[in-house]
């Protein structure tokens, strides 16, 4: 009512609370925004409304036990996840991995992130105010659905890898229809493309919206679609190449703009890598095992303190492990990528008005359990 | 039953622009802020406008004078609220309060 | 190439720990202050220096084998990039993270994470950061140890804006005090939250 | 001014293209699977709850009551029981409680049994109104199954 | 008089429903607490307002009312109270001698002038008109007989916006934001 | 007054409450409203592919005040309930509560000893109508959980109920 | 049938037409999103879902109503009847057909216009009496917005009337007769931007009754449900019955100034009883395929930027329906046998 924007007589701004329920936060992210008309003064999330004490149960649980965890942090690209902690408890442990397993690995793994950059690329449109791209892209994903549910058996939070391999093996089906579902988003693209990158509407929204620095992304330590969108050319999977990505030929697509615009394309085209990586490694795919010989039953690692990254959807998953021996972790720390991300949200929307900060708050791709973890 | 044709008589119009005139008076003197004062100038329009309307329809020669009139006094108002409600946010502004009279005090 | 160079350039910071003199303490607070450096060189578990030609061994070892050879401090040591995940191991006391942080500042570092690990046997609280490079791959971090009881570290939120909220959130498990941390209230925990749930010794 | 107009132009005809695509899968055909009335079959994977795996002869549970797949629970859901009974090898299962409502589907105990006694269930739409209908006493949905 | 049940009288109690509102809209737009109360107040008044234009034969003008008034006047006041209304504190009553008892018999003295003036006037009615007072009249005497102040008008609107525009801007830069 | 009977009124508004439950049952929006995973799979349901929209339970609400169904997708943390909370009672009567998914049925997967920051259940502190376990349960158990919500305030069941194999 | 009995009988008419429209527009919309988004929509209440709209409007009309802590009582009730009532009075002077409307006002343009401004009035108190920030934002922005199109909007009205001569909307649907290309659209001989000038109607009539693009008030993924975000059950409901009728109105008063209201395409027009029907028939068909492409539109297009929408009517839509103005004045005279 009256007053209702006077906190304080001597200021023209007031505050305004984005969330925990918003629906343009994707889930509880809540944002204090210190606002002057619709211009944001200051912004600061506000995180927690989803911490699931993930590196407490790594210190309660046993290694394998805290496999179904990954999945749950992140469960748009489950499987990077998954990824990340089993390569680096491997790591830890000194285990080798079948090379058929790693193909698996990156296969389901670029799958998993093909889902995740449409859901985000619905959900970024969503945002903008188009409902129908979102329904499009979940068409596309769906059929990636259905293919990672008949190799891993769930949908959503995979837990598929092992510390050695991967649960079980792919047959034919899964590849005739990995290739028949590239064929199709192949043909989709240029539909996306003509339906929502070249409009208009979204152009103007997008272009010069949220503009993050080189040295901005670097200070705030900003990886993925993110960095590479304000020019930096960093992907773990080129920069310390694991698994058996260093066997494809694949690029980063980096703008130099720095804006949401900029974001946007990137992940656009990193669709088209994971294909092109997908592709690949049908090729090239190798008889063999998917279990090491001697099959792991149990993993202790030796003492000391390890790290592993992964490109996870979002950008750098690092896991840090440090061991005492024991079969489960002393400390579990996750690096995950949105954290990072999200921190530097507060400066960037500085002076922008509502919904150009929520377009910028989009192109960040949020995942809110795995930034509260 | 029947009832008198209210609508046809000139004095009712004219005792009803005197009644939102009155109003008006007494609620510019009445209010404390300008926006208050602001909207009961605009009742006094509203009065004055209402008898040029009846003038106009009961006993001009030229029934499009009182129209032509009441069109001005549109204009003028629509032209004075909006002058008159950017010099309260310039007012409030500068000494946060549209209070006539702390205003007043605060001058100089 | 990098890593030679960032090499170089921390072992600066080593320059006038050495000048200072341990001074001798009592046998507690010798593990929780004037130890730190030396002992936790290769990794944090302290039974695992065993590797390295236990420097822990005593006060006048670990001296002379700084007088001995200035180019290697001790702290500062490479590490097997392919079994640890990381190039440069650096150990320093806690005032001398801001250097540090400067320094990797300069060279374009960024910030991955900080995080903390509570060693209580040793009652000691060991904070740790990550930093990478863009342009060449090359992990650095850097740990520092303190005193359980009172553990407190100079901020580098002024340095690393990224890091403000890695610090809160160290804050937030472990307590760690980052002295001159503009906002260091609970980010994940509930604003009134008192516990530290990642201690060891923490009940819910 | 001349690339105001062009903006206008190219911007009107990206308008255009927009609603030519949305208009052209206004008239292809829906792609819903309409639940109730049909339903697909879930893959030979599909993760459900977990179910015991009745012995071929008998139709009595294969499990022999190791308690691995409780110790490798992550969220301890399992609970089992079982006795010495006469005239039978090892023990016999009594009891085997599934709290699906804690369960993360994550396949620690299927993984676990060394005697392949449980698998995944292929329940794929449980809902009901009291919680209390999804902590399965698998014996019993066993013996209602067969 | 006329019958209750003809068009005539269904109009007349319509009439009296109009005059209420306008009435009523104006007690509540002076006398409320809150001023976006009494800008609601306002606008009410300014419907039965144009209520009465319609029964003084020009549908024209009770239009121009409702678009203007309140279309554009009350939605400018409710912008200025959103923009410079602090504190919901009582807006009517307090120390000053004009207020309470004396600005209201004041008021109502002013009422019972004018409307005394009004009945004991013995208005007389003109023998013919000039034309029918019809849009189309309206329009061609805004263009001939009028024009200069019709001219004026748009010039003093034109100036209005130009002011208000100047004087609402100023300030403004410091707070920051605006662009 | 106290334990008198109570008289059985004496008009019957039975057929208008079955009319009124209909309504209701065929035009459950749900609120926008996703904590976590399962919040993914509530998006999914309303896709193209499984269509919640034929119930007529598509109309997603973001505000709280237009919304007959909440539907608790995801862990509850304990800084999130009392926000879950307002919620709730924000919305207006008739209402209901449907927790999906085993975390907002029990905790779920993320239950042990001396955990610190969820709340063990949504029933916890809301009257939950419909429980959908699962991790994340599919779409077609959500579709499955509004129907049986259908039924709960209806009393019947107007769709065949599937037996999965 | 005697005069004022017949606008009472039409006035009866025309609110249970505004309800029903409302509610089987709102199917309409479901309907049509769904197949446009290759799915079913509302299917299993009542055949073809036809009768989920009745579900929802039971179910809106026994939802609790109560008044949000904050709320000012007086306006927060008010505001749906001064965005619904309006809307309604409108219909009044729409001609349906030749002989179907319930009064042929000589300044029925006028009227909508200003009707259509109380609507604004509506939507800010309502917005600013629920007592929620999100809700006086959401006003704030769309009376600006409303202010912002309302001139594009009416240079271009002029422009009509300036060709026809008349507010009377019957008499410009009765100079449009003849063949479809007598209907103002294809018109070129009186402007050559008369298409143009019909696609800035339209995007006006689009950001006035804040349809997507252009749906700020209520911006679901920025301001939670806008100025409604506070209005439970029937609340709400009427708001909506309000916005649907104001689509209604908007698209009706494109297909009357532009697309020939309702004549046919063909000069054929029956007299009598089947006349009205053949009007009824074409106007509807005219105003349904408009509404039906406001829908089609909402559901392609990402939500516009609360500044590039004033941007658009500033620098696009505003100097081109000026020189539209200017250019139809032009044709007008050079060419007055037109």
């Amino acid at each position: 009512m009256n007053g209702l924007f006077q906190q304080d007589v001597n200021q023209e701004t007031f505050i305004l609370n984005l969330g925990p329920q918003h629906p343009a936060t994707h889930g509880v992210l809540r944002v204090k925004l210190e606002m002057d008309g619709e211009y944001i003064v200051d912004a600061e999330p506000v995180l927690g409304y989803i911490h699931r004490m993930h590196e407490k149960m790594g210190e309660n649980r046993t290694w394998a036990q805290f496999l179904p965890n990954c999945g749950r942090m992140d469960y748009l690209s489950a499987l990077s996840y998954n990824h990340g902690y089993v390569a680096a408890v491997e790591r830890a442990a000194g285990i080798e991995v079948p090379e058929r397993a790693e193909y698996l690995r990156v296969i389901t793994v670029e799958l998993n992130r093909i889902s995740s950059h449409l859901l985000w690329f619905g959900a970024f449109v969503l945002d903008l105010g188009g409902f129908t791209p979102l329904l499009y892209a979940f068409d596309d994903r769906e059929q990636i659905l259905d293919l990672l549910e008949s190799v891993t058996g769930s949908r959503l939070t995979y837990c598929y890898f092992r510390f050695g391999g991967v649960y079980n093996d792919i047959d034919d089906s899964f590849i005739t229809g990995t290739r028949e579902f590239i064929k199709r988003l192949r043909k989709r693209m240029p539909m996306y493309d003509a339906l929502v990158t070249k409009n208009i509407i979204l152009i103007k929204r997008l272009k010069d919206i949220g503009p993050i620095s080189k040295d901005m992304a670097r200070r705030y330590g900003a990886t993925g679609p993110v960095a590479r969108g304000s020019g930096i050319d960093f992907d773990v999977r080129k920069h310390e190449p694991y698994s058996v990505y260093s066997e494809f030929d694949f690029d980063i697509p980096v703008y130099e703009e720095g804006d949401s615009m900029a974001r946007y394309m990137v992940r656009m085209d990193e669709i088209e890598q994971s294909m092109r990586i997908i592709e690949q490694a049908l090729d090239k795919l190798p008889e063999g095992e998917i279990q090491p010989k001697k099959a792991v039953k149990l993993v202790k690692p030796e003492k000391g303190d390890y790290y592993h990254a992964v490109e996870a959807a979002r950008g750098s998953f690092g896991v840090r492990i440090v061991s005492d021996g024991t079969n489960s972790a002393y400390r579990l720390k996750l690096r995950s990528p949105t954290y990072s991300n999200l921190s530097l949200f507060g400066e960037a929307s500085r002076g922008m008005l509502l919904p150009d900060a929520l377009a910028l708050m989009g192109s960040l791709d949020l995942v809110i359990p795995e930034i509260d973890r | 039953m029947s009832i008198p044709a209210f609508g046809d008589s000139l004095i009712i119009y004219l005792i009803i622009a005197a009644l939102l005139f009155g109003i008006g008076f007494y609620g510019l003197v009445h209010r404390r802020t300008f926006i208050g004062m602001l909207i009961a100038g605009e009742l006094i329009l509203a009065g004055a406008s209402i008898n040029f309307m009846a003038f106009n329809r009961f006993l001009a020669p030229d029934p499009t004078v009182g129209q032509v009139f009441t069109l001005f006094i549109m204009g003028i108002a629509a032209a004075e609220a909006a002058i008159a409600l950017s010099i309260i946010i310039a007012v409030y502004r500068n000494f946060r309060s549209i209070d006539a009279d702390d205003v007043a005090e605060l001058k100089g | 190439m990098l890593l030679a160079k960032i090499k170089e350039a921390l072992n600066s910071l080593y320059e006038d720990i050495q000048e200072v003199p341990e001074a001798p303490a009592a046998a507690e607070a010798e593990v929780a202050a004037a130890e730190t450096a030396p002992e936790t060189e290769t990794a944090p578990a302290p039974e695992a220096q065993a590797e390295e030609g236990e420097p822990a061994a005593g006060e006048g070892e670990a001296e002379t084998e700084e007088a001995e050879e200035p180019a290697a401090p001790p702290g500062l040591k490479e590490t097997d990039y392919k079994a640890k995940g990381y190039h440069l191991d650096v150990d320093l006391p806690p005032e001398k993270v801001v250097a540090a942080a400067e320094i990797l500042n300069r060279e374009n570092f960024f910030i991955e994470a900080i995080t903390g690990v509570d060693w209580i046997d040793d009652q000691q609280l060991e904070v740790v950061y990550d930093f990478n490079h863009f342009d060449e791959l090359c992990r650095v971090v850097i740990r520092s140890r303190l005193d359980r009881s009172n553990p407190e570290i100079p901020t580098i939120s002024h340095i690393y804006q990224g890091a403000n909220w890695h610090e809160r959130e160290t804050h937030d498990f472990f307590g760690i005090t980052f002295t001159g941390h503009p906002n260091l209230e609970p980010l994940l925990l509930p604003e009134d939250a008192d516990f530290h749930p990642l201690l060891k010794d923490f009940k819910a | 001014m001349s690339g105001y107009f062009k903006e206008l132009i190219s911007g009107t005809k990206s308008l255009f293209i927009g609603l030519g695509i949305t208009g052209k899968y206004f008239f292809e055909p829906v792609v819903t699977m309409q639940y109730p009335m049909e339903h697909v079959e879930m893959t030979p994977r599909f993760r459900g709850h977990i179910e015991l795996i009745p012995d071929e002869e008998t139709g009595e549970p294969k499990c022999v009551v190791c308690g691995m797949c409780q110790k490798g629970c992550p969220s301890k859901c399992i609970s089992l029981e079982g006795e010495k009974r006469e005239g039978v090898k090892g023990k016999v299962l009594t009891k085997y409680i599934l709290n699906f409502t804690t369960c993360s589907l994550c396949g620690q105990c299927v993984e676990s049994c060394k005697f392949g006694a449980i698998r995944f269930s292929k329940d794929y739409n449980l809902a009901g109104p009291r919680k209390e209908d999804f902590i399965f006493d698998l014996i019993k949905r066993l013996k209602e199954k067969s | 008089m006329v019958p209750l049940f003809s068009a005539e009288g269904l109009s007349s109690l319509v009439f009296i429903f109009i005059v209420i509102t306008t009435v009523l809209g104006a007690v509540i737009a002076t006398h409320s607490e809150r001023l976006i109360r009494a800008v609601t107040g306002l606008a009410i008044c300014f419907i039965g307002v144009a209520g009465l234009y319609y029964y003084l034969n020009s549908p024209f003008l009770a239009l121009m009312e409702m678009l203007i008034y309140v279309g554009a006047v009350c939605v400018t006041i409710v912008f200025a109270v959103m923009l410079a209304d602090p504190n919901p504190k009582s807006e009517v009553g307090k120390g000053s001698i004009f207020t309470g008892p004396l600005s209201f018999s004041l008021g109502i003295l002013l009422f019972w002038g004018l409307s005394a003036l009004a009945g004991k006037t013995a208005w007389i009615p003109s023998s013919g008109t000039i034309n029918d007072g019809s849009l189309e009249e309206v329009g061609r005497s805004l263009l001939t007989n009028y024009s200069m102040a019709f001219e004026l008008i748009s010039l003093v609107l034109l100036l209005a916006i130009i002011g208000a525009l100047v004087l609402a801007r100023r300030g403004r830069t410091q707070t920051g934001g605006e662009s | 007054m106290g334990t008198q009977d109570v008289q059985p009124p004496i008009i019957h508004f039975a057929s208008l409450d079955k009319i009124l439950s209909l309504g209701r049952a065929n035009s459950l929006w749900p609120m926008t409203f996703g904590l976590a995973c399962c919040a993914i799979e509530m998006m999914a349901t309303g896709a193209s592919r499984f269509d919640l929209a034929r119930f007529g339970a598509e109309v997603f609400r973001p505000s709280p005040r237009q919304c007959d169904v909440m539907i608790v997708a995801g862990t509850i943390s304990k800084k999130m309930e009392p926000a879950v909370k307002t919620l709730y009672d924000q919305m207006p009567e008739p209402k209901w509560v449907i927790a999906m998914g085993n975390c907002a049925i029990s905790g779920g997967p993320f239950v042990f000893e001396g955990q610190y920051g969820i709340v063990e259940g949504a029933d916890k502190f809301l009257p939950v109508d419909i429980y959908i376990p699962g991790c994340p349960p599919r779409p077609e158990a959500l579709i499955e959980g509004i129907l049986e919500l259908e039924e709960k305030v209806t009393g019947f069941r107007r769709w065949p109920r599937v037996e999965a194999k | 049938m005697p005069e004022p009995f017949r606008v009472i009988l039409f006035i009866i008419f025309v609110m249970a037409f505004a309800g029903l429209n409302a509610a089987y527009l709102v199917w309409c919309e479901r309907k049509g999103a769904g197949h446009i988004q290759r799915r079913i929509g509302p299917k299993e209440v009542g055949p073809f879902g036809l009768l989920q709209p009745i579900a929802d409007g039971i179910k809106l009309m026994t939802k609790q109503l109560f008044l949000p802590k904050g709320a000012d009582p007086l306006l927060f009730m008010a505001a749906p009847l001064m965005v619904m009532v309006p809307a309604i009075m409108s219909f009044m002077v729409i001609p349906f057909s030749e002989t179907f409307v319930a009064r042929e006002v000589n300044i029925g343009l006028l009227m909508i216009f200003a009707f259509a401004s109380v609507n604004v009035l509506g939507l800010l108190l309502g917005g600013w009496g629920s007592g929620n920030k999100y809700a006086v934002i959401a006003a704030a922005r769309c009376v600006s917005q409303n202010i912002a199109y309302e001139i594009p909007m009416l240079v271009t009205t002029i422009t009509m009337v300036m060709v026809t001569n008349t507010m009377n909307l019957n008499e410009i649907v009765r100079a449009q007769a003849g063949w479809f290309f007598h209907w103002h659209i294809f018109r070129l001989d009186i402007s050559l931007l008369m298409p143009v000038a019909f696609l800035i109607f339209f995007v006006c009539s689009l950001a006035e009754t804040n349809r997507a693009p252009f749906d700020m008030a209520e911006a679901e993924s920025e301001l939670i449900a806008g100025a409604y975000t506070e209005y439970p059950g029937m609340g709400f409901g009427v708001f909506f019955m309000g916005e649907y009728a104001n689509i209604v109105i908007g698209c009706a008063l494109s297909v009357i100034l532009f697309l020939g209201g309702w004549q046919s395409p063909i000069p054929f027009h029956p007299v009598g009883f089947l006349g009205v029907i053949w009007g009824l028939f074409w106007f509807l068909t005219k105003l349904y395929a408009l509404i039906f492409t406001v829908i089609w539109i909402r559901w392609t297009y990402p939500r516009t930027q609360f500044y590039e929408l004033l941007n658009l009517s500033w620098k696009v839509l505003i100097p081109i329906s000026l020189f539209n103005l200017i250019l139809t004045a032009l044709q007008i005279k050079i060419f007055p046998w037109l």
